[in-house]
């Protein structure tokens, strides 16, 4: 990379570039969630030789544990990959979690009324949809920090899911008001998977192949990186910030109604405060995955790793017979040290 | 104060819940009005906390309530942390009448409503140790720290087994699940699937933990293997008690509770004699048993606001 | 009077793939002030970051007094005595010019300011500048950008300094304001203070300066006295060849009105402006600091909301949005690129196509092959030194930033050029090249508003020169009816002569 | 508020020395609380019209009810005082919420082993600023973001108070382990009254007067507005912005520690998880007390009047008789509402 020695001053055009003029052709997504990917790997044989040699066995590398992890993950990770699109751009919602819930909450609802999956499963994603537009929109009209008016409907969406549920858990009947393939959706039991997983998991591979060509190849996701790194300079390059907000919190909704249908799923009930708290877990998911909160900064398969690690943290502390506080140490622990990790690379590249 | 139109004062009931996510709570709330309703000239002000360890927000609707009603029924979700409130509120002049789970000083309120959750807990100790013939490893899953009744039902269970049958072996009880059936399905599904090859027994020590260990069961594929104790039912758990896959829900009486505490409440307020302790039983619900009309009809209890 | 102050011996420092200095040498003299010259990139910031301790270099020594100097951090620089006016500017929005001026070495009585003994050494040094009236309670956020230099450059006023470095001081100033700023120079370079002085203004730097040092691509290529050396020299030394014409005149000619601007008033400023803006022709604006002319640009561009007034382009009433204007065919530099302008984070491509993806997008999607082949060809068509289009802005040095902000509005096919202060920082070999470019886009019939506090440039390259003062758009005329002094009195008075 | 028409800037600039040669002595901390205040005031009178109207009768406005509310206020009042120097540092801070419970659980835990208050109380304390000046630390020396960083610690801290706690609840006997005063600290009944007022009551008004003489007078508060409004700057000024950085966190850990006392004060228990949660809470009263999320801006007024807000609305809508479903979604409005209208009149302001 010492090639340019651009002594030639300027008789002639400096020739500041590599000598070839090829675009580089790498994924710059696959690039860096490479470097998270490498931790989870790390991760996991720590825990795996841990568990062979404090337990004297191994159930923790095989693969129905692995399902069951992934499983586990689905969850946070589909509402992880809308909040990287949003941190991205140099946004936040800490309204995620009780928006899974309301969503959840109305899937619930819709089935306990008889309505059928087919209608059901729309209106969760739709008031996912809605919940992010009413962000989106707060956030472009009262010019208010996201923290802020994400913080409020925060508490706004845990309100109307528990007015939805009426304050209580709602249990639509498994015989006849769950279809069987939502039940299995995320299901882990032999007789329930596709191709060796739940389909519900095929599913998140495809939505977050779409969201990395989203994220690399379209207009949209321009307008997203130059919002995350200076709001005035999109607005002088005549982009609509207003719209591309609600536009970007809108389409982060739809991956939280879509969590919700995840959530109802694997408890076959929908309960209005499930969702609280979850938004952090969200938000770590995609930090630990390699985004930035300054904005410009986020991959989708970081976050998907990262969604994992966290999981896999709780999982493989219970395997190898740690307890509660230790695994919340070591989460914590995770968490700054990943973030520490992928910041001292970032600063190597930059210098190298 | 304010007064009903034929002149008769109306009496404002608080009946604080440890939390509102519960089923069971529903169906407190539905005997609570009912005892409204037999009385009459009574409204119930149905209020708890967003998750039932929350102290701070249980603690802030008692004080709210002061100076708004004429008693207070209420389940404490701690034992102790409640105790400076009722005083307060007892300072102000509201009785208060504690239900289903107790508090550490009783020398203030007008009388404690409730299931012997250490029988409850004993019982689910005898119905597993019938289960296994007295031999096995068996798991126990926590509720939440500082909840007195599930406190005691895990004591008693503990103990029960220790003592009836000591060759009933505990492979992990210091696991919490949360008080949230998505928090129940992480936690047993970690437990369950650490001691998958060995365990025998479960016991979850109440409904959204017995909900999210049916869940974890089903996905382990170990659902009808391990001998499942719940307590408290809901419509999954009841069915399961029929295709084989719970093996016996202890059962309480959410309606009686309901409808006892406020009854207490206004009977102290009207000045009739009351008792300081009253029981409302615990039931052990088998596959056996469970279409008998009693146990039918505390599986399925009715609830506010449902048909 | 002359002895030497400061040394910098075999100073080297690289920034990953950029070596920005190589065995730099450079001394500098009490009583003096050195100007330190050299294009954009050279390294001349970096160098004088080294001193002030906000960088370390990777190799090479230093010596203050006579004695080694090795700050570890711009703290210990400035206890030694260093006081720095940095190229972009330092400031905390949140304080007041007070607490600004004053951070870091605040007046105190244990632990607790002492205000009553800040207050007039601020007040002092504010008028010191010429700038009396400047608030020292005001908070910075209020400041216009040439305000706010003017904060920053009296930070160096009210302590004691051995050296003070001045890194393109006035690059925001106007001639006004400079005359007090070379005035209070003087005074301090009379009190036995080693000053540098960074400037792209080679005719500012004759005037105010004894000695020179030039840098080229991070080494140093001469230095010496200004007496008997000639601008052509220094010219030379910088580029490493002759210019043969700072300001080259590309031929065009005036033609008919494409912008009609009637009666635009801003939220305060401006108010009440009429101008016709027409093809083929560069417009020049003039005005004192805070006289609106950056308002008036924004407020026809639609990032300041007007109160009232009608844009006209090309006889068709265009409510001003920046998306309606860009769709106009207007395009716009900012005046501040650090916080407007560019996209610091991102790469070099996506600055020069934001506000134009529209040729390599079909159904939303990008063919970015397309955009990084005419990325490249923009970047050299300006001499952008950068090693990649990939490369994020941050990077770059000032000028080449300023290079992107113009590639950029280039790139987007625009039909009328609002440029704010378009060489704001530009070295002299650039900046002719930029002339050269708008008279080429004027050539080609578009047109240019342009936007400067430096006289000299307006008058070489405008075909009319508008003068703003106090919100009001006073005079436009020919360039040949303005002259230097004109333009400052109408610009001051307030009033057309 | 129209009054500060100061129009001299463009048109009599530049001008020869105006008259003012005196330092202005506007206190600005009282200035920007006090339209929180107001906001305050008029939430209070909208709840007591409410009351009266449709209950009958006024318990709402009664001294026994304002002593009741700011009881409930203390724990996050307490801690949202740091939370302002933080915020105004630029900085936040996720961990708070449960270092206030990791404190408190060190206090039960101390009283517990039959230590005398005097020594637990100083342990609660000290155990928050080791939390804040560990949030520093890791801050400062890592590089990363204060949210990241904090969201580690939030879970580290918790995993700690569970260690502590032994994964329970600590009960000290009332009787014997808990000192009086202590435990009618933050009480409101009639004879653990001190003028009027519970004495930790008084306590906050004292540590809040310090607060605002800390922020306006001292050198070390320019330092924190210096950092909050722009770091570079601060660094090229010559502070150390590390040890700025640990002094600021450790000293809103000491007010952490302070509202970990509070906390077990009111609940005479203590629970490591309780302070989950939490520290949503205390941000909300510091942005709703007109603090900004960007840094530079914040007053210890204005933050005392978010956190009574905040319990304000929860006391008001249950005596109003509203449900836990229409007081979530009140509170959520309240926050957007507080801060658009703060927002707005911030930009009328620098109008005029
Ligand atoms: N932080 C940095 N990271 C990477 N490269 C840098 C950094 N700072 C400066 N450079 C590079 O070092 C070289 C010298 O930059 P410097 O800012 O010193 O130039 P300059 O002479 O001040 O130019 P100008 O006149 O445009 O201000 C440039 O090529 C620039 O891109
Ligand atoms: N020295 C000063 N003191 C107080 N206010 C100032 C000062 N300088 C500028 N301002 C404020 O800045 C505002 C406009 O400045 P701005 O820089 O936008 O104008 P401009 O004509 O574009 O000048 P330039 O582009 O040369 O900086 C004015 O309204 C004025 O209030
Ligand atoms: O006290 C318990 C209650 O009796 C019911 O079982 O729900 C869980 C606990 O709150
Ligand atoms: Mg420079
Ligand atoms: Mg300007």
């Amino acid at each position: 990379m010492s090639s340019n020695k651009t002594n030639q001053t300027s008789t002639e055009y400096p020739k500041p570039f590599p000598a070839d003029t090829k675009p580089p052709r790498l994924n710059f997504d696959f690039m860096n969630g490479l470097a998270q990917f490498g931790a989870l790997i790390v991760i996991f044989i720590i825990f795996s030789i841990a568990e062979w040699y404090f337990m004297g066995y191994t159930s923790f590398a095989s693969v129905r544990n692995v399902r069951s992890i992934i499983s586990q993950t689905s969850v946070v990770a589909v509402a992880a990959l809308g909040m990287t699109i949003i941190i991205i751009a140099g946004g936040i919602d800490l309204s995620a979690g009780t928006a899974i819930a309301l969503s959840a909450t109305v899937l619930a609802w819709c089935l306990k009324s008889d309505f059928s999956a087919m209608i059901a499963i729309p209106a969760a994603i739709l008031t996912g949809m809605l919940c992010g537009a009413l962000n989106g929109i707060l956030i472009s009209t009262l010019r208010v920090v996201p923290f802020i008016v994400t913080l409020g409907t925060m508490t706004l969406y845990l309100g109307i899911a528990k007015m939805v549920a009426d304050e209580t858990t709602i249990r639509p009947d498994k015989e006849t008001q769950i279809p069987d393939w939502l039940e299995i959706f995320t299901s882990i039991r032999t007789d329930s998977l596709y191709l060796g997983m739940p389909s519900g998991i095929w599913l998140i591979i495809l939505v977050a192949a779409l969201t990395i060509i989203l994220l690399r190849f379209t207009v949209f996701s321009r307008y997203i990186f130059a919002l995350g790194s200076n709001e005035s300079t999109a607005r002088l390059c005549g982009i609509n910030v207003p719209w591309t907000k609600i536009g970007l919190y809108s389409l982060a909704g739809l991956f939280v109604g879509l969590a919700g249908v995840y959530q109802f799923s694997r408890l076959s009930t929908a309960e209005p405060t499930s969702g609280i708290g979850l938004e952090l877990k969200i938000i770590a998911a995609v930090v630990i995955g390699g985004g930035s909160l300054n904005g410009g900064r986020g991959s989708v398969i970081g976050t998907l790793t990262g969604s994992i690690i966290i999981y896999l943290i709780g999982n493989g502390c219970t395997k190898v017979g740690l307890t509660n506080p230790v695994q919340d140490i070591a989460l914590g622990v995770i968490i700054i040290a990943a973030v520490t990790i992928d910041q001292l690379r970032q600063r190597r590249i930059e210098k190298s | 104060d304010s007064s009903a139109d034929n002149g008769e004062k109306t009496y404002r009931i608080a009946v604080i819940p440890k939390g509102t996510t519960h089923e069971f709570w529903k169906s407190v709330h539905y005997g609570a009005e009912q005892a409204a309703k037999e009385h009459g000239n009574v409204e119930i002000l149905w209020k708890g906390p967003q998750l039932e360890n929350d102290r701070e927000g249980q603690i802030s609707v008692v004080q709210n309530f002061i100076g708004n009603v004429d008693g207070i029924v209420l389940a404490p979700l701690d034992s102790q942390a409640l105790v400076e409130y009722v005083d307060e509120a007892v300072e102000y002049k509201i009785p208060v009448v504690i239900f289903d789970s107790g508090l550490d000083d009783t020398s203030n309120i007008v009388s404690y409503v409730a299931t012997d959750n250490y029988n409850g807990g004993a019982m689910a100790a005898r119905r597993m140790g019938e289960l296994l013939n007295g031999e096995g490893d068996v798991i126990l899953l926590r509720y939440n720290p500082g909840s007195e009744s599930t406190e005691q039902r895990e004591e008693a269970f503990l103990e029960t087994l220790k003592k009836e049958f000591p060759n009933v072996n505990i492979l992990s009880s210091d696991q919490y699940s949360g008080t949230t059936p998505a928090s129940s399905l992480a936690k047993a599904t970690q437990v369950l699937d650490t001691y998958k090859n060995e365990v025998d027994g479960i016991f979850a020590v109440c409904e959204p933990n017995a909900a999210g260990t049916l869940k974890a069961l089903q996905e382990l594929e170990l659902a009808g293997d391990v001998k499942f104790i719940a307590f408290d039912p809901n419509t999954d758990l009841a069915n399961g008690l029929s295709d084989g896959t719970v093996h016996g829900i202890v059962l309480q009486d959410p309606v009686a509770m309901g409808y006892l505490g406020v009854k207490t409440l206004l009977d102290h307020i009207d000045g009739n004699d009351i008792d300081k302790r009253v029981n409302t039983g615990e039931y052990v619900a088998t596959p056996e048993n469970m279409k008998e009309e009693e146990m039918s009809n505390l599986l399925a209890p009715p609830q506010f606001g449902g048909e | 009077m002359s002895d030497t102050l400061l040394t910098m011996r075999n100073i080297s420092k690289r920034f990953g793939a950029t070596q920005a200095l190589k065995d730099v040498h450079f001394d500098v003299k009490a009583g003096k002030i050195l100007a330190l010259v050299g294009e954009n990139g050279a390294g001349k910031s970096t160098l004088m970051k080294v001193l002030s301790g906000a960088h370390s270099p990777d190799s090479g020594a230093m010596q203050l007094c006579g004695k080694p100097y090795s700050p570890a951090g711009p703290h210990e620089a400035r206890l030694a005595g260093i006081s720095m006016i940095y190229q972009e500017l330092n400031l905390a929005p949140d304080l007041s010019v007070e607490d600004n001026i004053m951070l870091g070495r605040e007046d105190s009585v244990a632990g607790f300011l002492s205000r009553s003994e800040q207050y007039p050494r601020v007040r002092d040094a504010l008028a010191k500048l010429g700038h009396p009236g400047l608030k020292p309670h005001t908070l910075v956020r209020e400041l216009s950008i040439a305000a706010q230099q003017l904060v920053e450059i009296a930070r160096a006023l009210v302590f004691d300094s051995k050296v003070v470095v001045f890194d393109e001081p006035t690059s925001s100033l106007t001639q006004h304001d400079v005359r007090h700023l070379f005035k209070v120079i003087n005074q301090l370079k009379e009190q036995g203070l080693g000053i540098i002085y960074i400037s792209h203004f080679l005719e500012e730097v004759r005037e105010i300066g004894d000695e020179y040092a030039v840098l080229r691509d991070g080494e140093s290529v001469g230095s010496g006295s200004l007496e008997g050396t000639s601008e052509e020299d220094i010219v030379r030394l910088m580029v490493g060849r002759d210019v043969n014409e700072l300001f080259p005149q590309v031929p065009h000619t005036p033609g008919e009105t494409v912008v009609q601007i009637s009666n635009l008033s801003g939220e305060k400023i401006p108010r009440k402006v009429e101008l016709n803006i027409r093809r083929g022709e560069i417009l020049g604006i003039s005005g004192l600091v805070g006289a609106g002319r950056t308002e008036l640009i924004r407020c026809m561009y639609g990032l300041d909301p007007i109160r009232t007034g009608q844009v006209k382009v090309n006889n068709i009433d265009v409510r001003p949005t920046p998306a309606n204007m860009i769709e106009r065919g207007i395009g716009i530099v900012s005046e501040d690129r650090k916080q407007e302008g560019l996209a610091q984070n991102c790469s070099i491509s996506d600055n020069i196509t934001f506000s134009n993806l529209a040729p390599y997008s079909s159904f939303g999607l990008l063919n970015l092959n397309k955009r990084y082949q005419a990325v490249l060809k923009w970047m050299q068509k300006l001499q952008v030194k950068a090693h990649s289009p990939e490369q994020m802005l941050v990077e770059l040095s000032g000028g080449n930033q300023q290079k992107v902000a113009l590639a950029r509005v280039m790139h987007q096919e625009a039909d009328i050029f609002l440029f704010d202060e378009p060489t704001r920082g530009i070295d002299v070999g650039t900046k002719s090249e930029i002339y050269r470019q708008m008279g080429e886009l004027a050539a080609q019939d578009k047109a240019i508003v342009f936007v400067s506090s430096y006289l000299t440039e307006l008058l070489a390259v405008c075909d009319r020169i508008a003068v703003m003062s106090r919100g009001q758009l006073l005079e436009v005329r020919p360039r040949a009816d303005w002259t230097e002094e004109s333009l400052m009195s109408v610009a001051i008075s307030g009033e057309a002569l």
